[in-house]
């Protein structure tokens, strides 16, 4: 029984394929004059569209894939939809062993994922204006979104018992969530205070080391101390530090690193073996990688 | 308390040995005295650096006086943060039997190395 | 580095009141199990150390390579100011975990996690001035591959900054247990073990400032 | 399509669908006892031992096939069978799958299936890192073995790979970040048991069972527990050092950059020597428990068979560099070593005489056990004594690199480590699976491995003194070595006929049993002394009924036998009177789990990323943090797992590893 979401995704793909078809033809440059009589050679212009670049050639390839990928996503969503009978209430209620299906229940719990997954497309955009670093960490930031944003929407509607739901997705998400959360926490301080103590004179990273590991020491002293403190205060000094801390970490990005004395040029040019031109044996190669590229090469020049 | 727990881990009275609330809550000011203890002699390893601040040949003893130190940060650090000291016996027997494996097998090997011995490098 | 974790991981699920009691030695499998593990890693640090200190006397002395630019590299590279604030910072941290390990047994959830996060924190800046002197060192000439010396300094502080960043991330594991309501004075000695390799970590600083850094 | 939001279908809370809704899958928490999955999520101890016992098995075939390949190209001079290149990769497979893929598992089969048995435990300190040093050593040791397939050929540096030949000028091939990457897992794995096993013995003693109590076997198990827990380091830190170099460019290894070679040597051997005795201390505990059964005498001076394989665990820190005499390390250091050398032997004879003693005056029973335990005492000996002449350092410098060396590490581990364990098998057979193998089989292999075992590596004592270096690819007639290499040859093909006859054997009386119906061996078939053999044969899922009360050495012969006035033994209970049934019920046990798998297979995995290209990692580190904290959120026991539990009888002292194990942590409480 193909059901009612399926229709409409295989109805999609159907058209999506007629469009990559159509467009990877035309994007070619039709030769209208072929029409009259030459319908033969007209077959043959389109061979390329209608086997889909399997013999002959397409125009525009970056849209002929789109619309193919497309049409194909479509197609298997659909199939997906069949297979699990999506959208039919009967099986969902045979399946809870229920007479009917429930009615429907509104989603409770709040998704900050849409909202994360915004801004990381914002910081793509900005990233493709700017810096190719802000491109990679937007990235990393839409897949984490989408990744956790698929997980919500299945735990969500799993089982149908809002508390089974959440603990099935902790038990999923969690063992990867905290030991990376702790990871980045790590990440995070180290690398915006190492880009402070970087730019700044060789004996002030010193004092400051010291005293940003003081100022740590002594806010935890004084927390401790006091007898009482509202939740909201611990908290607000957390993100008070996590900003400063990114404030830090990019300022001391955007001045760049002080001048370091370099001893010796000849030695320090990285990737290219710098003091190994000394070696004994004149240039050997030191990593596997190396030798499988250098034997790769002359295979390459033997043919 | 901490007096007492002192006095019957010393004795060796097992009922006390182990870890109970109320052992450690009385260790807290030991802690904050270890940790003192622990940040003057970092300050005194850290002085041996600056030379010039001592007459001139103390600085061939300071290998000893480092390792000294070392060896009594060592000691505070794993007798009283890690609770060696109020811990069973057993637990510092498997980590000591660690170190002097360790200690003796590697000194052994850098002996062999002639590492204790002038700039010659190798033995032979 | 499984074990470490999983050790403590078990003991979160194992560890009972009157459980120490029960074992024929006094005291819990999870809590033997991490010393066990400790014991054995003095071998892996000795090793490292051994190596390195070979290898620094042996960069002075290799034949046809005295007072070249490598060996000047090998040497005089330490900022001793700066890597003694690197020892201050860990002992810190070292006493604000036995005072988080202090304050679960009390129970008393609110200081626990703070100390717990500054500990977190102090860590997370140890690591920063690692970063800074490794970067440091690079940018003054002296890569992972240039000489013997180095090779053997970047692979012993960095076996030990790895060995921080798994201690962070244990803590941060214990951190959110706790916002789960699932770290209490109870389960103690599941952070009496984390802090036991804390502690153990720093230990190990202790004998690299020395050893690595001091004596010349 | 999961971004498409819509609304649930509700099902109100409390109310319970008529089928189990899983939607996990695999995630779910594994629940079966029978089948492949009971095999694959088993944390109970004697799985683990079985499938590290069948693994090593494997394992063993492809060693034994790849010394078959040797001994065929050294059959006569001039051999052309493999290309030296490939005669590299071959030996050097061969000593690495046989030391660290059969033996080193093999061993750690019967310390995991039968120390928690020996003490009185319900299973090890840790069930769930027991199953993941297991798949840890499988994966460690399959992915050694991809080598061969897609690292360009194996590692050809020889077992103990010393620089610079393990160096990327010398060994271009992957075959040796194989060696380095796989041995690293399965010494991690080898790690974790350790610990986990010291923690078993130290901690989940049965009540009575003082450590001077418990059996030789558990006592050597122990000694080698603690062996592994320190030497294992070191080796990781030269592999790491090795893997740095090949991969990252180090220079570690590098000497023209001014780095010393003997670092490996003196890295490897100070972890290779106590490997030697983690490889045959095993052994040595398996024939102290079948001797005295089979000569129905209690060990003869327990306490220096104890005593001397701690002096053997502590002396064998100190003679690591009598594997280097040849290296130039100096005189001082040679004639060290050398004296530390010659102590050790001290500890061992005082074994060899024990066993010996145990024997003498007994009634001596010959079935195949006994055979190959007497095999073992014989065999040894001879590789003992071989070994003590390496320890005169000028005779040694002869010897070095040749076939002697072979022959003696030959005579020791074959000999030695292989029988004991022949012998084992044979003995803990019926206890393992309930049934016997045939005895007369048994002896029939027994007599073609010995006798194929001394016609290949006897010969390789003359050999070796006539001047034949190790790892050569092949010889000239003119040499003279032609006719003790087709003995060796010969021999070779007798070991082989007795590996199938072993194979026959458990198939026969496997599919005798199971067509004939041959009655069950029964709990104690060998009328033998410790605790393992007071249960029932299969054991039981949970070991024991009823924890035992310990109160002498042997306790269960005690329980058996008395003495009569003249001292000797008078049967003073019938064997099934003394011996549990197996019956108990609602005993604590740990539950499945499948994350120790899922852990060990992101191992390899970020192994290929090293090797190949670091992208490889990242899934298999995502795979390994996932396993890790999955696992560490995931309860020891489910709290259904031993639901209606009322007053379990086996309250005693040894019950608190059940307590421990299935701690019922309800905060964890964990639907689905």
């Amino acid at each position: 029984m193909i059901t009612t979401g399926a229709k409409f995704y295989f109805g999609l793909g159907f058209l999506l394929l007629v469009a990559a078809v159509l467009y990877g033809w035309t994007s070619g440059g039709v030769d209208w004059g072929l029409f009259p009589g030459h319908l033969g050679d007209l077959y043959f212009e389109m061979l390329g569209a209608l086997t889909l670049g399997y013999k002959g050639a397409v125009g525009d390839h970056l849209g002929f894939g789109v619309l193919l990928g497309g049409a194909a996503a479509s197609t298997t969503i659909g199939s997906f939809m069949v297979a699990f009978r999506d959208a039919d209430d009967k099986p969902l209620a045979e399946v809870a062993g229920l007479p009917t299906a429930p009615p429907l229940q509104l989603v409770s719990s709040s998704n900050v994922w849409a909202t994360i997954g915004a801004f990381a497309v914002a910081v793509i955009a900005v990233g493709i204006a700017t810096s190719g670093w802000f491109v990679i960490a937007g990235a990393v930031l839409l897949a984490i979104a989408t990744l956790e944003w698929a997980m919500y929407a299945w735990a969500d509607r799993a089982t149908g018992d809002a508390a089974v739901n959440a603990s099935l997705r902790n038990k999923i998400m969690n063992p990867i969530e905290v030991p990376l959360f702790g990871a980045i926490v790590a990440a995070f301080i180290a690398l915006s205070i190492s880009r402070l103590f970087l730019t700044v004179p060789k004996v002030s990273a010193t004092w400051l080391f010291l005293g940003i590991a003081t100022l740590i020491f002594v806010t935890a002293i004084a927390l401790a101390a006091a007898p009482r403190v509202p939740k909201a205060a611990t908290r607000g000094l957390l993100v008070i530090a996590a900003i400063a801390v990114l404030a830090i970490g990019i300022a001391g990005a955007v001045a760049g690193p002080r001048e370091f004395h370099n001893e010796d040029e000849e030695f320090t040019v990285e990737g290219t073996g710098g003091p190994k031109d000394l070696y004994v044996y004149g240039q050997v190669p030191t990593t596997t990688a190396a030798v499988q590229e250098k034997s790769g090469h002359s295979e390459k020049k033997g043919e | 308390m901490s007096a007492e727990t002192v006095a019957t881990a010393t004795t060796g009275h097992p009922e006390h040995a182990g870890h109970g609330g109320a052992v450690h809550e009385s260790h807290d000011r030991t802690y904050v005295k270890i940790a003192c203890i622990l940040a003057v002699l970092t300050f005194m390893e850290m002085l041996t650096y600056f030379e010039s601040i001592f007459p001139d040949g103390v600085e061939r003893y300071f290998a000893v006086v480092l390792l000294v130190l070392m060896g009594t940060k060592f000691y505070l650090i794993s007798a009283y943060f890690m609770h060696l000291r109020w811990d069973k016996p057993v637990l510092k027997r498997v980590f000591m039997t660690g170190i002097v494996i360790a200690v003796g097998v590697y000194l052994i090997m850098l002996t062999a190395f002639n590492f204790w011995n002038g700039p010659g490098v190798m033995p032979h | 580095m499984a074990e470490t974790l999983t050790a403590s991981a078990e003991g979160g699920h194992a560890a009972h009141d009157d459980h120490g009691h029960e074992t024929n030695t006094g005291i819990t499998n999870e809590k033997l199990g991490m010393w066990l593990f400790l014991g054995s890693e003095c071998l892996l640090f000795g090793g490292l150390i051994s190596t390195f200190l070979l290898y620094k006397k042996k960069l002075d002395t290799f034949p046809g390579f005295e007072n070249t630019t490598i060996v000047r590299l090998g040497r005089n590279v330490y900022d001793i100011p700066f890597t003694s604030v690197s020892s201050f910072v860990l002992l810190m941290s070292s006493l604000t975990m036995v005072l988080a390990v202090s304050a679960l047994t009390r129970d008393d959830q609110r200081r626990m996690r703070t100390w717990l996060l500054a500990t977190v924190f102090l860590g997370a800046t140890f690591l920063a001035g690692q970063v800074y002197e490794f970067t440091a060192f690079v940018k003054e000439g002296l890569g992972f591959t240039t000489n013997i010396f180095s090779s053997a300094f970047y692979t012993l502080t960095g076996f030990h900054g790895a060995h921080v960043l798994i201690g962070i991330i244990i803590l941060m594991t214990m951190f959110a247990r706790s916002l789960q309501g699932k770290l209490r004075a109870r389960n103690a000695e599941t952070l009496e073990i984390a802090g036991l390799y804390w502690h153990f970590v720093d230990v190990v600083w202790v004998v690299i400032f020395v050893v690595v850094y001091l004596i010349k | 399509m999961a971004l498409v939001e819509r609304e649930t279908l509700a099902l109100p809370s409390g109310a319970s669908p008529g089928v189990a809704i899983e939607p996990l899958g695999v995630l779910a928490r594994p629940h079966t006892k029978t089948g492949w999955r009971s095999w694959v999520s088993t944390v109970d101890h004697k799985k683990i031992g079985i499938m590290y016992g069948a693994a090593a098995l494997m394992f063993f075939i492809v060693g034994g096939l790849e010394a078959m390949l040797i001994r065929i190209q050294l059959a006569q001079p001039n051999g052309t069978v493999l290309s030296a290149d490939v005669y590299n990769q071959v030996y050097t497979m061969h000593g690495v799958t046989m030391v660290f893929l059969v033996i080193m598992p093999m061993a750690a089969a019967f310390a995991n299936y039968l120390l928690p048995l020996q003490i009185g435990a319900r299973d090890v300190a840790f069930p769930r890192l027991n199953a993941l040093s297991f798949w840890m050593f499988l994966g460690g040791g399959l992915f050694f073995n991809t080598a061969w397939f897609v690292g360009g050929g194996g590692a050809d540096c020889g077992w103990f790979c010393y620089a610079p030949n393990s160096g990327v000028v010398f060994s271009p091939t992957h075959g040796v970040d194989f060696y380095a990457v796989g041995l690293q897992i399965a010494g991690a794995a080898s790690l974790i048991g350790a610990v986990n096993l010291i923690v078993t013995v130290l901690n989940m003693r049965a009540p009575g069972m003082t450590l001077f109590r418990m059996p030789v076997f558990t006592w050597m198990q122990l000694v080698v527990q603690f062996l592994l827990l320190f030497s294992l380091p070191v080796i990781t830190v030269a592999l790491f050092l090795l893997t740095f170099d090949r991969s990252f460019g180090a220079n570690f290894f590098n000497i023209s950059q001014g780095a010393d070679p003997l670092l490996w040597q003196h890295l490897f051997w100070i972890f290779g020597h106590p490997e030697v005795y983690i490889l045959i201390l095993p052994s040595f505990g398996i024939v102290s428990e079948i001797i005295p059964t089979m000569s129905r005498k209690p060990i003869y001076g327990y306490p220096f068979m104890v005593f001397s394989g701690i002096a053997i665990g502590f002396m064998g820190w100190g003679v690591w560099a009598h594997h280097m005499f040849a290296s130039g390390i100096g005189p001082i250091s040679v004639a060290a070593f050398s004296l530390s050398t010659m102590f050790i032997a001290v500890p061992t004879g005082v074994k060899i005489l024990n066993w010996m003693a145990t024997m003498w005056g007994g009634k001596i029973t010959f079935n195949t056990p006994m055979l190959f335990s007497a095999g073992l005492v014989a065999m040894f000996t001879i590789g003992g004594l071989s070994g003590v002449t390496h320890s005169v350092a000028p005779a040694d410098t002869q010897q070095t690199d040749t076939y002697y060396i072979v022959a003696h590490f030959h005579y020791v581990l074959f000999g030695g480590a292989l029988l004991g364990l022949f012998a084992g098998m044979y003995f803990w057979w019926p206890k393992a699976f309930g049934l016997m193998l045939n005895d007369r089989l048994g002896k029939v292999h027994f007599w073609l491995m010995l006798v194929g075992f001394n016609l290949t590596f006897g010969p390789m004592h003359i050999l070796g003194l006539q001047g034949m270096s190790r790892r050569i690819q092949t010889y000239q007639p003119s040499d003279g070595f032609t006719f003790w290499n087709r003995v060796a040859t010969f021999g070779v093909f007798w070991i082989a006929t007795g590996m199938l006859v072993f194979l026959y054997n458990i198939y026969s009386s496997w599919s005798s049993w199971k067509k004939a119906g041959r009655p069950n061996p029964g709990a104690d078939p060998w009328d033998a002394r410790s605790l393992e053999w007071s249960i029932p044969s299969p054991t039981p899922e949970h070991n024991f009924d009823v924890v035992p009360e310990i109160h002498a050495q042997d306790d269960f012969w005690h329980r058996k036998y008395g003495e009569d006035e003249k001292g000797r033994a008078v049967r003073i209970a019938a064997t099934e009177d003394v011996v549990q049934k197996g019956d108990a019920t609602d005993v604590h046990l740990p539950s499945p789990s499948f994350y120790p798998l899922i852990l060990a297979s992101a191992l390899p995995i970020i192994g290929y990323g090293v090797i190949f290209n670091r992208l490889i990692a990242i899934p298999g580190a995502v795979l390994f943090l996932f396993g890790l904290y999955g696992w560490a959120f995931e309860p020891a026991t489910e709290p259904d797992d031993h639901a209606g539990d009322g007053g379990h009888g086996a309250h005693g002292g040894g019950d608190h590893d059940g307590a421990a194990l299935a701690a019922p942590s309800t905060e964890e409480a964990h639907v689905g």
